[in-house]
């Protein structure tokens, strides 16, 4: 398998599972979602080891030179994301199956939001969430500014058609979000054709060489900023995140908070780093991201502290953590930079944990009907996986050692030390320090004994094992840094 | 990795298997968990014997693994590490015994002893850090493995004493990061090495190089109890009598205080150090640490709060001797950091015994114990001896080299501090020892449980172990391979310029 | 196609503004939905004028039709608790005048950045026409929509796909009590239905080579299922007959793009000679996906507003699109 | 003043007001129209600017006539979905507005 024709399977797969998946209707979407996720992760190793061995692959689409046709790209940051979504894009798949399949099988174990009367719809579930997979791979892999808007709408409305799973309750959260999204891709599309108009070409790498800097190319850079702030729901402009992530279906969460984020990022990453790095001064913007980053770190802590319910501070410490990856920009100038491997080792390690973490709540709102942290007594010795799990997500969250978090968490601190950021130093160990307060505050629930009285349902093993998986995952990218380090080099696109 | 590199990282796993299959066991299996912890226990103690045997013949027990670029992961076995891993492994057979006597049928012994374990395994991974980040490391691990020891009972009290712990644990982590990180870009990769390897930056980093040693004195203090970071301490004596033996003697305390001995020895070097001008503060703060433990202590009727405060007091002796410039004082710091482990695990032992055999909990209560539990007294008697400096119990040896030390540093004061604890320690021991012995029993015991006259053997022989042990390295201190020439040995290293 | 300014398009701008601000700003959101109804039909014009003709159609059947319809739809279902909004519903509070400020801000930028353009630049005007022998159609547009932007287009199809999914996933709604279907209806259908189909499919076929195409086709034929609907509600749920038929367009527009990348010619890479054909089969198998997407976007799931026990069955009770 | 400078200036005065609308609105639905007025304003802005760059024969430049089309579409289905939501929202509590705008609270987050 060529490497071109291992990209074009990243990019097929997800498309075609959704397509069968919605042919063939609740008795085998699962079936198939399970399936494509497993072919997922196969292609999404076999371009890691074409762009390990051979550095950039490129697909022309149509087989149509740049400006006019548009070029697929994996390059090493590309890659790094795609392993990422399809690794634990498979765990939330495994989880989803014991979840979503309740009412196939004879229990319904884990769920949150109980019966939703649209029960008969849940199998929906697999169609759009491999359509999600399938436009984050696309969006990893475009190399075409108005590509990416397609695959930003495409992600966003599947993201928000799956909070929709939660029932009426959650049609809120879910408008809010999808009008957030709508405007962030309408500001995002303004700058596109002013960018398109300057240039005559849509191509980043094309764009970057005839990048003229003037009026027009710097309302660009802000307008498409300001659009993919709001998608990654970065402070200021993040308070559709929490009602949304929080309300939604367990493994929904889970691979909105895990994945879905994390695409604004990546574009953010993409736009300042390759495309307007070069601009004369460009170096400002950065520093502003890395700003709302360290406003999102501290504000996002302090919300999630005051969270009484254990979602609701998942969902707030997702907000806290983009920060971390926000504050990576600045002190990184190429996408190749140590903070950038920093961000990236952050990102794919609050993927899993966070993902992990959603997953346990899951659980845990299944046992005790409800999520009020302090009423969550005795978790310990009542889902002795489910705790294990958490205590492992939360120390890779905390930045503690073992875990890639620490390790992500130590090369940031090296990479600000190095660029004399102190405010970023400031910032990342208050940051820790807050999420320590608050996640160990939940999980020391797990050792208070539990009043005989709270009834608990009985839970099932399978998802509380996937979500230990993916803790465990989230403790053994310890050891991720130097092959990520050869990654990002050896996929370098110039 | 070299040809022995696999032995460090046994001795590591020694403690670690164990205690990750302890997690899995069933509550009820105590034969298989007790026979895994003291396999484990006893492979630790022969792999640390093997490489006592070895350390001198040659050098590279080491494992290495790069973290991050010019980051290195690495574990290896110097006559340093193999000073304080030997007492933990040591200490943890004994605790081990100790503790399924003490726990036979309280509820999460599974959880207890795997997080027990853990611990273990944290320590020895400190013990063996060969660079900087790696001590960090470990030193971390072990704050995540204590905090559910800590929290262990789960009741009202635990809760607030492992948030207390956190609350000083997890910010010196914080600041210890941030100092790892500076040594890191200011030096990039470096090993622990004989006499410390920031000489050479001293010309332009003169004050980076102050800010950075009363950062990691800062941090690694925290858990060395140095006053005013101790406050964890004494809140922390909730946990059942094994774990406060652990943290005392074995594992937190003094990782701490072994850390503060790898700064100053071997990340800047005692000469070096002295060159910067921080040992003498470091040296007051010590003093001021001793003092303040031993009057708090002299204020307690809680016994087990009595023996917390005596070891903010007692750890602080190795600070101070580490910050006493002088071989003299080096080898009474290296010495007494086992000298104090000894004694200070037979009182906590001792102190368990009471507790679990006649309810017993407060110095007023023991009034005529000697009589009714004289073999965990005698041995309280040896631990509180050696603690004054009597000789022959090592407590003297150390607290003589420490005073040596003391008078070749040209340091007279910190003969006045030494002299003036000593009493202090004098004036809170030696009236339990009066109430013990000479006092006729007033009342009757708080909970008594009728088994035999003293405490059951699996509490016992740990015990008298310990108290014989302290004796021991006090009496036969010349002896080759006894821990004051071992410090010798080290000592050599650390002077090999002077 | 730089004709100068005449007094029509000067009209025709300042009506557009005119409208566009009465349908944003009218209390009565019936009143506003309707403005902007006309508002997307003055706007088809003016892309005429633009010299976009493709534009022009897709706009008057699917931004100013198809919206319009939905959000009607919407507000009669909403009923008057729904309709009701404030007197002055964008008046300048306090509260918004830092958002109009901003609003302001970005404008004058837009502004400037507008006059800065050069006033004529290449484009891919040069490279579209000379590579249009090889794409396969000779309407420029369709030949970037489904040869030189083709990956763009699937995913847009996705796009599509996933809003009619979304309506799916919430719950049934209750059907609206319509008036019994007058004859007059039937009779208009009759006759509207078939000139639909004839005319959507003339669109597809002139797509090739002059304004039309699948979207614009498949917006007429939804125009159609509209009509139907009307006359003759339906209930369009995830039945297998309509999910075979929703995912046909996406299904094969992807099978072709990936045997197009297995016999080696690249991800959605036509051979010239062979283009044409390809195109076509793609744009009309998408323009039935459209069409009924489109359709039962409109009419989602429903279930007989007398029955409320059926909110649990619905998805197993819908028999596809035939009543 | 050309074609394009006229219609791009329109464009731009389209995209003020949907913006201002979306931003300011309360009412779910007159949000969806703002974000369809400001969409109708992105795209009247690219066809004006495109019909700046043309041939000798004066044909203008497909591309963004391409890329609107998929923009019509792409706001279509995302408006469809957003009313569908606004439906059940009505439905579930009562109000076509967000929680945070009900009760004539006027700050609090907005899109």
């Amino acid at each position: 398998m060529t490497g071109s024709a291992a990209l074009v399977t990243v990019l097929a797969v997800p498309l075609a599972g959704a397509a069968a998946a919605l042919l063939v209707g609740r008795r085998g979407a699962a079936v198939v979602g399970l399936l494509t996720s497993a072919l997922g992760v196969v292609a999404a190793f076999a371009l890691a080891a074409h762009v390990f061995a051979g550095g950039l692959q490129r697909v022309a689409v149509g087989g149509w030179a740049v400006p006019l046709g548009m070029e697929l790209r994996a390059d090493g940051l590309a890659t790094a994301m795609l392993l990422m979504t399809a690794v634990i894009g498979a765990g939330i798949s495994v989880y989803a199956w014991r979840y979503f399949g309740a009412d196939d099988h004879h229990d319904r174990h884990v769920h949150p939001v109980g019966p939703s009367g649209s029960g008969s719809t849940q199998w929906l579930f697999w169609p759009v969430w491999l359509l999600a997979w399938g436009a984050l791979n696309a969006l990893y892999l475009s190399g075409d500014l108005f590509n990416l808007y397609v695959t930003l709408e495409l992600l966003g409305l599947a993201a928000v058609a799956l909070v929709a799973l939660a029932g009426a309750g959650a049609a809120a959260a879910a408008l809010r979000y999808l009008l957030f999204a709508l405007l962030g891709s309408m500001l995002y599309i303004l700058g596109v054709e002013l960018l398109y108009a300057a240039h005559q070409t849509l191509d980043l790498l094309q764009l970057r060489e005839r990048l003229q800097p003037g009026v027009s190319v710097w309302l660009a850079a802000a307008l498409m900023s300001t659009g993919l702030l709001v998608k990654t729901a970065i402070f200021p402009l993040h308070v559709w995140l929490p009602p949304a992530h929080g309300s939604a279906p367990a493994p929904v969460s889970a691979a909105l908070s895990a994945l879905v984020v994390k695409a604004g990022f990546y574009l953010l990453a993409r736009l300042w780093l390759d495309l307007f790095g070069s601009l004369p001064g460009a170096s400002v913007a950065p520093l502003l991201l890395g700003a709302l980053g360290a406003g999102a770190v501290l504000w996002g802590g302090v919300q999630a502290l005051r969270q009484t319910r254990l979602k609701a501070m998942i969902a707030y410490s997702t907000v806290a953590q983009l920060g971390y990856l926000m504050i990576a920009l600045p002190l990184a100038g190429r996408v190749t930079d140590g903070a950038m491997h920093a961000a990236v080792l952050l990102a794919a390690s609050h993927a899993a944990a966070k993902a992990s973490m959603f997953m346990c709540a899951g659980s845990l709102l299944a046992a005790y009907g409800h999520d009020r942290i302090d009423a969550l007594t005795g978790f310990g010795t009542r889902l002795p996986i489910t705790a294990t799990a958490f205590a492992l997500a939360a120390i890779s969250l905390v930045g503690l050692p073992p875990t890639g978090g620490f390790v992500g968490k130590f090369a940031l601190v090296e990479a600000a030390v190095r660029a004399d950021a102190w405010w970023a130093v400031a910032v990342v160990l208050l940051g820790s320090l807050l999420a320590a307060a608050f996640l160990f505050h939940a999980l020391s629930r797990a050792f208070v004994e539990a009043p005989a009285d709270t009834a608990s349902a009985r839970v099932a093993r399978a998802p509380q094992l996937v979500a230990l998986a993916l803790a465990l995952l989230a403790v053994a990218l310890v050891a991720a840094g130097e092959p990520l380090r050869h990654l990002l080099a050896a996929g370098a696109a110039n | 990795m070299s040809a022995q590199a696999w032995v460090p990282l046994a001795v590591v796993a020694s403690s670690l298997l164990p205690g990750l299959i302890i997690f899995l066991l069933p509550e009820d299996r105590r034969g298989l968990r007790a026979t895994l912890n003291l396999a484990g226990a006893f492979a630790k103690l022969a792999l640390v014997g093997l490489m006592l045997w070895n350390v001198g013949r040659f050098q590279d027990y080491e494992a290495r693994m790069t973290v991050l670029p010019g980051l290195d992961l690495v574990l290896r076995a110097d006559e340093l590490s193999l000073l304080f891993m030997s007492l933990s492994a040591l200490l943890w057979l004994l605790t081990t015994v100790y503790a399924i006597g003490y726990l036979e049928d309280s509820p999460h012994r599974s959880r207890f002893f795997g997080f027990f374990s853990l611990c273990v395994s944290a320590t020895a991974g400190i013990a063996l850090a060969g660079n900087l980040f790696t001590l960090f490391v470990f030193y971390e691990i072990l704050t995540l493995v204590t905090y559910p020891l800590v929290i262990h009972r789960g009741t009202p009290a635990a809760l607030a004493a492992g948030r207390t712990y956190l609350f000083y644990t997890v910010p010196a982590g914080a600041l210890l990061l941030l100092a790892v990180v500076a040594s890191q870009v200011l030096t990039g990769p470096q090993d622990f090495v004989g006499a410390g390897y920031l000489k050479p930056f001293a010309e332009e980093h003169a004050t980076t190089l102050v800010l950075l040693f009363v950062a990691l004195i800062a941090g690694f203090g925290v858990k060395a109890a140095l006053v005013p970071l101790h406050g964890w301490l004494p809140l922390a004596m909730v946990a059942p009598a094994p774990v406060s033996a652990l943290l005392h003697a074995v594992a937190v305390v003094k990782a701490g205080a072994f850390a503060i001995v790898r700064v100053v020895y071997e990340v800047f070097g005692v000469e070096f150090a002295a060159t910067l001008g921080v040992l003498t503060p470091l040296a007051v703060v010590a003093s001021v640490t001793i003092l303040y433990g031993s009057l708090r202590a002299l204020m307690q009727d809680e016994l087990k709060k009595r023996l917390a405060y005596s070891t903010v007091s007692q750890v602080s002796y190795i600070v101070l001797g580490t910050a006493l410039l002088g071989p003299i004082a080096t080898i009474g710091a290296l010495v007494h950091l086992v000298h104090q482990g000894l004694m200070k695990i037979t009182l906590f032992f001792s102190a368990g015994n009471y507790a679990e055999t006649l309810g017993v909990h407060h110095v007023s209560e023991m009034d005529g114990i000697g009589r009714r539990m004289p073999w965990t007294t005698a041995a309280f008697t040896v631990g509180a001896l050696g603690m004054i400096g009597v000789p022959p119990v090592a407590g003297f040896v150390s607290k003589l080299y420490l005073g040596a030390g003391a008078a070749q540093a040209g340091q007279w004061w910190a003969i006045g501090v030494l002299a003036a604890s000593s009493l202090l320690n004098a004036m809170y021991f030696l009236p339990v020892l009066h109430r013990a012995w000479f006092r006729p029993q007033n009342g009757p015991w708080p909970h008594e449980d009728g088994r035999g006259r003293d405490a059951k053997p699996m509490l016992l022989l740990p015990v008298l172990l310990t108290a014989l042990f302290s004796l021991g390295v006090g009496v036969l201190a010349t002896m080759p391979w006894s821990p004051l020439e071992w410090a010798h040995l080290i000592m050599r290293k650390e002077y090999v310029g002077g | 196609m730089t004709a100068e300014v005449q007094v029509f398009d000067a009209v025709l701008a300042v009506l557009l503004l005119w409208l566009g601000w009465r349908a944003l700003a009218s209390a009565d959101l019936f009143k506003a939905v309707v403005q902007f109804i006309v508002f997307g039909l003055l706007l088809s014009l003016t892309w005429v004028r633009l010299g976009a003709p493709d534009v022009a159609l897709a706009e008057a059947a699917i931004g100013a039709g198809l919206a319009g319809a939905l959000l009607l739809d919407t507000l009669a279902r909403m009923g008057p608790s729904g309709a009701a909004d404030e007197a002055r519903p964008l008046a300048l509070t306090p509260a918004r005048v830092g958002i109009a400020l901003a609003v302001i801000g970005l404008a004058v930028l837009l502004v400037a950045s507008v006059l800065a353009l050069p006033a004529r630049w290449p484009g891919l005007v040069e490279p579209a026409l000379q590579q249009l022998s090889a794409s396969g159609v000779s309407n420029p547009v369709t030949a970037t929509l489904l040869n030189y932007r083709a990956w763009d287009t699937l995913l847009e199809i996705g796009v599509l796909m996933l809003a009619v999914l979304g309506v799916w996933i919430l719950d049934a709604e209750p059907a609206l009590p319509r008036p019994a279907p007058d004859p007059m209806l039937g009779l208009l259908l009759r006759v509207l239905l078939p000139l639909t189909v004839i005319v959507a499919g003339y669109l597809l076929w002139v797509g090739a080579h002059a304004p039309g195409g699948a979207f614009q086709g498949g917006a007429l034929l939804a125009a159609g299922g509209v009509l139907w609907h009307l006359a003759r509600p339906l209930s369009l749920g995830p039945s297998r007959a309509v999910r075979a038929v929703v995912v046909f367009g996406f299904a094969v527009f992807l099978a072709v793009g990936v045997a197009a990348a297995l016999l080696g010619g690249g991800l959605l890479t036509f051979p010239p000679e062979h283009a044409g054909a390809i195109i076509l089969v793609i744009e009309a198998a998408a323009m039935l996906s459209i069409a009924l997407i489109m359709v039962a976007l409109f009419v989602g799931r429903q279930r007989p507003a007398t029955d409320p026990q059926a909110a649990d069955t619905t998805g197993t009770q819908d028999t596809g699109a035939a009543p | 003043m050309s074609l394009a400078l006229l219609y791009g200036l329109a464009g731009i005065a389209l995209v003020a007001m949907g913006l201002y609308a979306a931003l300011a609105a309360r009412h779910v639905l007159r949000r969806l129209l703002g974000l369809n007025v400001l969409g109708s304003g992105v795209f009247m802005m690219l066809v004006a600017l495109a019909s700046r760059a043309s041939d000798s024969a004066g044909r203008p430049d497909p591309v963004p006539h391409a890329m609107v089309l998929t923009g019509i579409v792409v706001a279509v289905s995302a408006t469809a979905l957003a009313l569908a939501l606004l439906r059940r929202m009505h439905a579930h509590d009562g109000s076509p507005r967000l929680p945070e705008d009900r009760d004539d609270a006027s700050d609090g987050p907005s899109p």
